[in-house]
């Protein structure tokens, strides 16, 4: 285990060139959290530097505080030898660092030359001059961007590498990726990687933030680990394994989905008959052709890149949307054309993948929140009228027994962190008893503890004999879950893969379609 | 709790920071403009004599019925500027049915507020449905169907005018005396044989509906969670195509009534001297009062405050009486960022609580782990 | 403050006899709006250096409530001013009730005989008349045989100078083609008040080949004068002597002005109360009392055209003619 | 969430549908209208329908309207969201009239400019530096500028010769510049009532004969606008601000900055607006003169979906039968009933003809709506005075109503935005 407290980093840069970024004693402190205490780090030049640690930790903070977002409340920031102060993103800019968000920072209704130069329009201009830099700087790192298309048309891949293009065209020498690989497949994770290896023999220096750590261990030079706001270790990744990192990283040991007996029934729940869904002014089909069954205590995992369907394949059944044709069943009863209260109603259970969007009234207080979705259902309800203490009851049940630390059901809901946010929309679904779950993402953004919770729930849901529908990015968790596996390719179900077997790279390209689709490996 | 204690103090001291604002403001603007300052005060913080009172009391029943019919539509994100129009044509059918007397007295009068309340609601549904059938936003519908309410309503009315010997004024047939609301006499408490509208009691049913409806049912919850978000009431089952439709038709209902204090307990009929403008003061005495029933209320009676006395600043001071806008301009602004910032304090300080709160409970223990 | 401030009292001209304490409760646009109200005024100053006269006023806002303009007339009242004039028809609840309220209070109401006290004169005007005259001298001015009407807000009371001035025309030559527009339909009254609409209209008319317009469209009148000018053509003015009044550039396209001798009424009402002659009812100013005509500023009639008109007049006044008044 | 949020329903459907009109459209179009309004002309005899007067008219009333857009545009593309366009126009309006009188017409421009710009400050004040709401800020400057407006009369205009507490006196003109030598020939031309060709000459004496120097400057503020904002950096900043302001502040935009001097512009060019009403509409103040058109510039602007090009169409059709109704052209407005009439016949039986698509009765109201008007046109010969009032703000709503909803605001448009709060 590498507790080398003393950098290795800092060791092998020490006597040779400045470093490229050094950070000493950060300190960032918000109302209520300290999101970086006394935080060191080291960057070499021309290295990927690795930062790991859990949700909330202060990475993302901390690169804004590089990156002139932020001001540090104290602490000292050092490019390539000098001392600065960023007051402003312009001025990290100018020394030389870029950013890529972990939240796109795109303008939607801007097109890919727009949103490259905005900000950096004395380079090149806006015009062709622009147009010809991004042509060049794209073949040349193999980025594949078209400088006229509007963001709002691309794919999240895309966005990705115009993103990175964006710092690449200000001639940026230090890059910082905020969890880039998040949203990416394995195959666009080695690509994505590819070009940074590239970068780096350019001279560039790459600091790269994961939670997917065996990427991490196999691109980073150095890695640096952060724990509750502080950097806890400096390592080498050559010196750890995935296991020993992740445990740094949460000062404990770890827990990991695991496949329980099967408790699969030959009872359907769910069934989709062969849903189309077209879009409005095109023939391009969003769903093609969906066949899929869920029984009784079956989890059914969608495994598949974002934006190929699994959206609107959820919408479909919760009848936010109508399919074009085919049946949506539950249990006997055809719900096609059911609203979605009726369908939450008949017992169909929704942790939506965007909590904030879908799931949550953020300036409502808690026990609003869980009323949410089941506004007709008892307890929350009398008659027409809102039973405002059964609701509040309720509401206090579901905080103590999923454990949403929170002070009070009084508070709104914006006020909880992202995870217990998930906790409480999570237990508020499950407390419903529902015949049938459709949870997307359920885990996304959440911690280690909490996502052991989740899991159990979902498990323990199975077990009692409820259908489960998983869609996830996160492949440990769909294998670690799932009964059944779907890969969702442009609208079809392309593939049925047994989760006991399979592997990750199996699943990748799968769902890139680099293989042809309809094998079937059972 | 100590924290709630100040929160409270901070609470009171938003609107108080306002008015001293506001009465700043104003005071430079006269200086500036060369007016007397300590008249103007003078007239405008004069006790109101006790006629003044039964017409503040009045005025403000009647914003106070267009404040909430534009609340219905905030509180849903929708911004029914449409107020101005749906009161004057539901005024005017109101006064039409009311004046052809085809029912009795009391009977007359319920089933008038009935015509206007579905004239309103009529009016207001055009705009819903072109929002939710063909996407035309509610501000430029409502603006239109304002404009197109005032020559639609001059044309019937050109049909349904009764000529008065001797006056020029145009207007429908005068209520005879049973059909009419009769006024609250508070001679031995005020002194002022003027009477408060009857249909006071209008407007505070209404705002006791309103503050039922929105935070005790079913459908209140959903109309909320529509406005604070759209997207988290349809994934939650809110149909808000029908939310956009009824919500817009509830505000053109009670629009319809704002004219009705005014029909049955002065004017008697509806006519080329009827009061405008009111769905337009309306948007301003909701949004001081933050769609709050209560805060509408006393919103409402701020408004009538100021705009009663103000008409003896022309006569006493000697002051345009037009300074009452800019003063009510300065006060909507100065409370809104006086509460702006005491939002934001409010903020601070519950996640300050929060995080307190939590670091005072145990860790987590990670629950059975098996690596 | 200067003395031309509303609200500014004024000190009577003459300090012997204790000044008449006079209320004026001007229509939306109040004294400077060229028109209507300003007629008014001039009522009022003229009765100022006759008689010495204490004046306060105060003027509407449009779309205002009732209870405002009761507010209004209570606090002249309570300043003091125990007579009382209300310009305008819109004031007539209002003066009814508190006319009601203050048996001790003079009032004077232009433009409405519904309300009926001891202690209110109502000031009513034959405008049908005074547009009939004007309305024979369009029709014998017109070359193309075509004239127009432009009313400010279309209200009975503008609807009667229309009424009057067609059947001037008509009585002149009952084969002219008259075209009518009203700039804006109650309550909404910037009819009154939209220069630009007056001359979008009126430029619409000269176009079309009407050569002469009547405007009784008060503040919007303006507009029809610039579209007059620019299309070299003739527009008649209302209220006012407005060849007088109107901006120098445009006084030369007003072939006449119809005269509503509001300034008449108010001095008249005034008068009565120096007297001590003031009676309660109706007080009728129509070609008969000189309280309507028409100017002649400019010499633009020709002295044929005056004769017919006072030809017209004469008939009026011994009833050979009745103007219709809707 | 700690991933980025997959692409909306609504993205997707963009992805989807083609994001411009192909490149004939626009031509065609006006090409094609032109063709049915001259037949409709020459079929009814209503004369009025293109004559270089009502769209001289027009033109005279739509500029003040798509002035104000103009500057609902310039603020809502940096993300304010501005109803206080009808204040900031009446304290416009005062602004041209004081300065107009005392120093003459061109510093009366510069005064309404500058007042329309006291009122983009406030709004600017409260929404871009204390984060109000902008509707409620909005209405405050409303009130604001209503009384002010009226305030500022009240001490400046008492008094003067022709002047009163609630009017200016009145003021020199502008002047007015015209292609020379064609104005008459034009005239003639368009007094032949040929088909076609006395709409073309009517169309292009309106545009060349007797124009108010701030039309012409007005429609170079529209270009203007058009250029600085879709071409040059200035502009890509600016409306970075209205569609991402968060990820404009990480590239190194002020977005503060922008976003206030936005809204200084805005309530400049809505300053203008009040302005041109004063100084070429009336030639005098008025109280009251603005008379609702800051709320119609605003919806204009939203039917020119947040586009210069867009709201300067949106206002001609507005001003344009405004100028219609207030000529005083009922048989114009009849005329029009014939071919709306057919239009909705053809559509109707266009989509009774497609019904097999699963919807039967898809074009049968259209039809009974057609037959309606059709029946309207024939059994009467004028519309009635206070329909032909309605008639821009009818025009307006069936305009928005039937044509498809492509209308997309700025992403953020509306959204209180705080520095450093990007993630
Ligand atoms: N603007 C802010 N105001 C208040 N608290 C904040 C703010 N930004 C971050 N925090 C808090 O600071 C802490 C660190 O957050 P940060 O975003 O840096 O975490 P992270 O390590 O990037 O986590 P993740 O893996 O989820 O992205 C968290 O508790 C977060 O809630
Ligand atoms: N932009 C922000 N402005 C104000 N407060 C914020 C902001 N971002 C986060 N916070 C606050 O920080 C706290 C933690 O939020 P966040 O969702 O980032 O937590 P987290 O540490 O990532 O939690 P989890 O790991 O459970 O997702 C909450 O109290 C939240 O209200
Ligand atoms: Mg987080
Ligand atoms: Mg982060």
């Amino acid at each position: 285990m590498a507790t080398a407290v003393e950098s290795a980093a800092a060791a092998a840069g020490a006597g040779e060139e400045p470093l490229a970024v050094q950070l000493k004693g950060i300190t960032k402190r918000f109302p209520g959290v300290v999101a970086n205490s006394d935080i060191a780090l080291d960057v070499r030049k021309g290295t990927i530097h690795a930062i790991v640690g859990e949700n909330g930790a202060g990475k993302s903070t901390l690169m804004k505080i590089l990156y002139g977002v932020q001001p540090p409340d104290e602490g000292t920031i050092t490019i390539n030898g000098t001392q600065v102060e960023l007051k402003s993103p312009t001025e990290a800019i100018r020394a030389g660092i870029g950013m890529v968000f972990q939240h796109f920072m795109l303008a939607e209704n801007l097109t890919v030359l727009e949103n490259v130069v905005l900000g950096a329009e004395k380079l090149h201009g806006i015009g062709d001059a622009a147009r010809a830099k991004i042509r060049e700087i794209s073949t040349e790192y193999g980025l594949r961007v078209e400088p006229d298309v509007l963001v709002s048309e691309i794919g999240v891949g895309d966005r990705q590498r115009i993103e990175i293009l964006k710092v690449l065209y200000r001639g940026a020498k230090i890059l910082i990726l905020d969890e880039p690989t998040a949203v990416l497949v394995p195959q666009e994770v080695n690509e994505l990687f590819e070009h940074l290896r590239e970068l780096k023999t350019e001279g560039l220096t790459v600091i790269f933030i994961s939670h997917k750590l065996d990427e991490v261990l196999s691109v980073a030079d150095d890695i640096t680990v952060i724990r509750r706001g502080t950097t806890v270790a400096a390592v080498d990744p050559k010196d750890v394994t995935a296991r020993q990192l992740a445990e740094l990283m949460v000062g404990s040991e770890l827990p990991s989905p695991q496949t329980e007996e099967s408790t699969v029934t030959d009872e359907p729940r769910l069934t989709l008959d062969g849903i189309d869904l077209v879009g409005q002014a095109s023939a391009r089909k969003i769903l093609d052709g969906i066949d899929l069954v869920i029984h009784a205590g079956e989890i059914v995992g969608i495994a598949g890149v974002e934006g190929n369907g699994q959206a609107e394949l959820v919408e479909v059944v919760m009848g936010m949307r109508r399919p074009t044709s085919g049946r949506v069943l539950l249990g006997e009863t055809d719900i096609t054309e059911a609203g979605v209260r009726e369908i939450r109603e008949a017992g169909v259970g929704y942790i939506p993948e965007d909590r904030h969007r879908h799931g949550l009234l953020l300036e409502a207080p808690l026990w609003e929140n869980m009323m949410l979705g089941h506004q007709t259902e008892p307890p929350n309800v009398k008659g027409p009228l809102i039973d405002a203490r059964a609701a509040k009851a309720d509401t206090a049940r579901v905080v103590e027994q999923f454990d949403v630390r929170t002070p009070s059901i009084l508070v709104t809901a914006g006020s909880l962190s992202g995870g217990n946010q998930q906790k409480l929309i999570v237990g508020r679904e499950m407390s419903h008893a529902p015949r049938v779950l459709l949870a997307a993402h359920p885990t996304r953004g959440v911690d280690v503890g909490a996502q052991a919770a989740i899991w159990d729930l979902i498990k323990a849901a199975r077990r009692d004999g409820m259908g489960v529908l998983l869609i996830s990015a996160d492949l440990e968790e769909l294998v670690g879950l799932s009964d059944t596996i779907w890969v969702i390719l442009r609208g079809r179900l392309s593939g049925e893969f047994d989760p006991n077997v399979v592997t990750r790279e199996e699943l990748g390209a799968a769902m890139t379609g680099a293989t042809t689709g309809e094998e079937e490996q059972r | 709790m100590k924290l709630d204690v100040r929160r409270v103090g901070l609470g009171l001291a938003a609107p108080a920071l306002a008015v001293v604002v506001a009465l700043l403001l104003t005071s430079l603007i006269l200086v500036a403009a060369g007016d007397p300052v300590v008249a103007v005060w003078q007239v405008l913080f004069k006790a109101p004599l006790p006629r003044q009172v039964v017409a503040i009391i009045n005025e403000a029943s009647v914003l106070y019925l267009s404040a909430v019919a534009v609340a219905i539509g905030f509180k849903m994100n929708l911004f029914n500027i449409g107020v101005d129009g749906q009161y004057r044509i539901a005024s005017f059918m109101a006064a039409v049915f009311a004046g052809a007397h085809f029912l009795p007295g009391w009977l007359n009068i319920i089933v008038s507020l009935i015509v206007a309340m579905a004239t309103g609601a009529i009016w207001a549904a055009i705009a819903g449905v072109l929002k939710v059938a063909r996407g035309v936003s509610e501000v430029i519908s409502t603006i239109m169907l304002n404009y197109i309410a005032t020559y639609f309503v001059a044309y019937l009315l050109k049909g349904a005018a009764v000529k008065i010997e001797g006056s020029n004024a145009t207007s429908t047939r005068i209520l005879t005396e049973d059909s009419r609301v009769p006024g609250i006499n508070l001679e031995g408490l005020l002194g002022t044989g003027r009477e408060i509208y009857g249909l006071v009691f209008l407007s505070i049913a209404v705002g006791i509906l309103f503050w039922f409806v929105l935070n005790k049912t079913r459908f209140g919850f959903d109309l909320r969670a529509t406005g604070q978000s759209e997207t988290a009431a349809v994934a939650s089952g809110v149909n808000v195509k029908r939310m956009v439709v009824v919500s817009m038709v509830l505000s053109g209902a009670i629009a319809g009534l704002v004219g009705m204090p005014l029909l049955f307990g002065q004017d008697f009929a509806y006519g080329d001297t009827v009061q405008t403008g009111l769905g337009f003061a309306g948007i301003s005495v909701a949004l001081l009062g933050r769609n709050h029933p209560v805060g509408m209320a006393v919103s409402a009676l701020v408004w009538g405050y100021l705009n009663q006395l103000s008409n003896g600043l022309q006569i006493s001071a000697g002051v345009s009486d037009r300074l009452v806008l800019i003063i009510q301009g300065i006060i909507v602004l100065s409370v809104v960022i006086a509460y702006e910032l005491v939002r934001r304090a409010g903020l601070r300080m519950e996640q300050r609580r929060v995080a307190r709160e939590l670091e005072a409970r145990p860790a987590p223990v990670v629950e059975e782990v098996h690596p | 403050a200067s003395g031309t401030t509303p609200g500014a009292s004024s000190a009577p001209a003459s300090s012997q006899a204790p000044a008449i304490k006079v209320g004026m409760a001007y229509d939306v646009g109040g004294r400077g709006d060229q028109s209507f109200n300003d007629s008014a005024a001039a009522g009022l100053d003229k009765a100022k250096t006759d008689f010495g006269v204490d004046a306060k006023e105060s003027a509407a806002t449009s779309g205002e409530a009732e209870s405002a303009r009761e507010e209004r007339l209570n606090q002249l009242i309570d300043a003091g001013y125990t007579n009382i004039v209300a310009v305008g028809f819109a004031y007539a609840s209002s003066v009814g009730k508190v006319a009601k309220e203050n048996p001790d209070v003079k009032f004077a109401i232009v433009d409405d005989s519904s309300i009926t006290a001891d202690n209110v004169m109502n000031l009513t005007f034959a405008a049908n008349e005074g547009s009939f005259l004007v309305g024979a001298a369009a029709a014998l001015t017109t070359k193309t045989k075509h004239v127009g009407f432009i009313g400010g807000v279309e209200t009975d009371l503008i609807k009667s100078f229309e009424a009057g001035y067609d059947a001037g025309v008509k009585a002149v030559d009952p084969s002219i083609k008259i075209e009518s527009k009203y700039l804006t339909q109650p309550p909404d009254f910037s009819g009154f008040a939209s220069v630009d609409k007056g001359k979008a209209a009126a430029e619409g008319m000269y176009q079309n080949g009407v050569d002469v317009v009547y405007h009784a469209a008060g503040g919007s009148g303006g507009g029809v004068f610039t579209a007059a000018k620019a299309a070299g053509k003739w527009a008649i003015g209302v209220d006012s002597d407005q060849a007088k009044t109107a901006a120098p550039d445009v006084q030369s396209v007003i072939l006449t002005s119809m005269l509503k001798r509001v300034d008449t009424g108010v001095y008249y009402f005034i008068k009565s109360i120096h007297d001590g002659t003031f009676a309660g009812g109706t007080q009728v100013f129509d070609l008969k009392t000189d309280g309507v005509g028409y100017a002649t500023t400019g010499d633009h009639l020709s002295a044929d055209t005056i004769a017919k008109m006072e030809d017209f007049k004469k008939q009026i006044i011994d009833g050979t003619i009745t103007v219709p008044n809707k | 969430m700690s991933t980025q949020a997959p692409p909306t329903p609504q993205a997707l459907q963009a992805s989807i549908v083609p994001s411009g009109r192909p490149a004939w459209y626009w031509p065609v179009l006006i090409a094609g209208s032109l063709l049915v309004i001259s037949t409709v002309r020459v079929i009814t005899g209503a004369n009025d329908i293109d004559s270089s007067g009502a769209l001289a008219a027009a033109i005279g009333l739509a500029m003040p309207l798509a002035l104000a857009g103009l500057g609902g545009l310039w603020s809502e593309r940096s993300g304010v969201v501005n109803i206080g366009l009808e204040g900031m126009m009446i304290l416009g309006t005062w602004g041209a009239a004081f300065f107009g009188f005392h120093y003459g017409p061109w510093a009366g421009i510069l005064g309404a400019v500058l007042m329309g710009v006291v009122g983009g400050a406030i709004h600017a004040l409260a929404t871009v530096i204390f984060g109000v709401d902008h509707i409620v800020s909005g209405v405050a400057v409303n009130l604001l500028g209503a009384g002010a407006g009226a305030y500022l009369a009240v001490r400046t205009f008492t008094g003067l010769p022709g002047g009163g507490p609630t009017q200016s006196p009145p003021l020199e003109q502008l002047p007015f510049l015209s292609f020379p030598g064609l104005g008459d020939w034009l005239l003639q031309v368009e007094k032949s009532q040929t088909w076609l060709l006395a709409d073309l000459a009517g169309i292009v004496r309106a545009i060349t004969t007797d124009v108010n120097v701030l039309t012409v400057i007005s429609v170079g503020l529209l270009v203007l606008t058009w250029w600085l904002l879709w071409r040059t950096p200035f502009g890509l900043r600016l409306r970075s601000c209205g569609e991402a302001p968060w990820a404009a502040e990480t590239l190194g935009v002020n977005v503060i900055r922008y976003k206030f001097l936005a809204v200084l512009i805005s309530g400049g060019l809505a300053g203008l607006a009040g302005g041109f009403l004063v100084l070429v509409a009336s030639n005098l103040y008025r109280e009251g003169q603005t008379g609702g058109r800051g709320y119609i510039g605003l919806a204009a602007m939203i039917f020119g979906n947040w586009r210069p090009g867009g709201l300067a169409a949106g206002a001609m059709l507005f001003g344009y039968a405004d100028a219609i109704q207030l000529r005083g052209r009922g048989d114009v407005i009849h005329a029009y009933l014939l071919p709306i009439g057919l239009l909705l016949l053809g559509w109707g039986i266009w989509q009774l003809v497609r019904r097999a698509q699963g919807k039967p009765f898809a074009g049968v109201w259209r039809i009974v709506l057609s037959l309606a008007v059709l029946a309207w046109y024939a059994f009467t010969s004028e519309v009635p005075a206070e329909f032909t009032s309605m008639t821009p703000y009818i025009a307006t709503l069936l305009v928005l109503a039937f044509s498809a909803q492509r209308l997309r605001m700025p992403a953020a448009d509306g959204q209180v935005y705080r520095k450093g709060e990007a993630d």
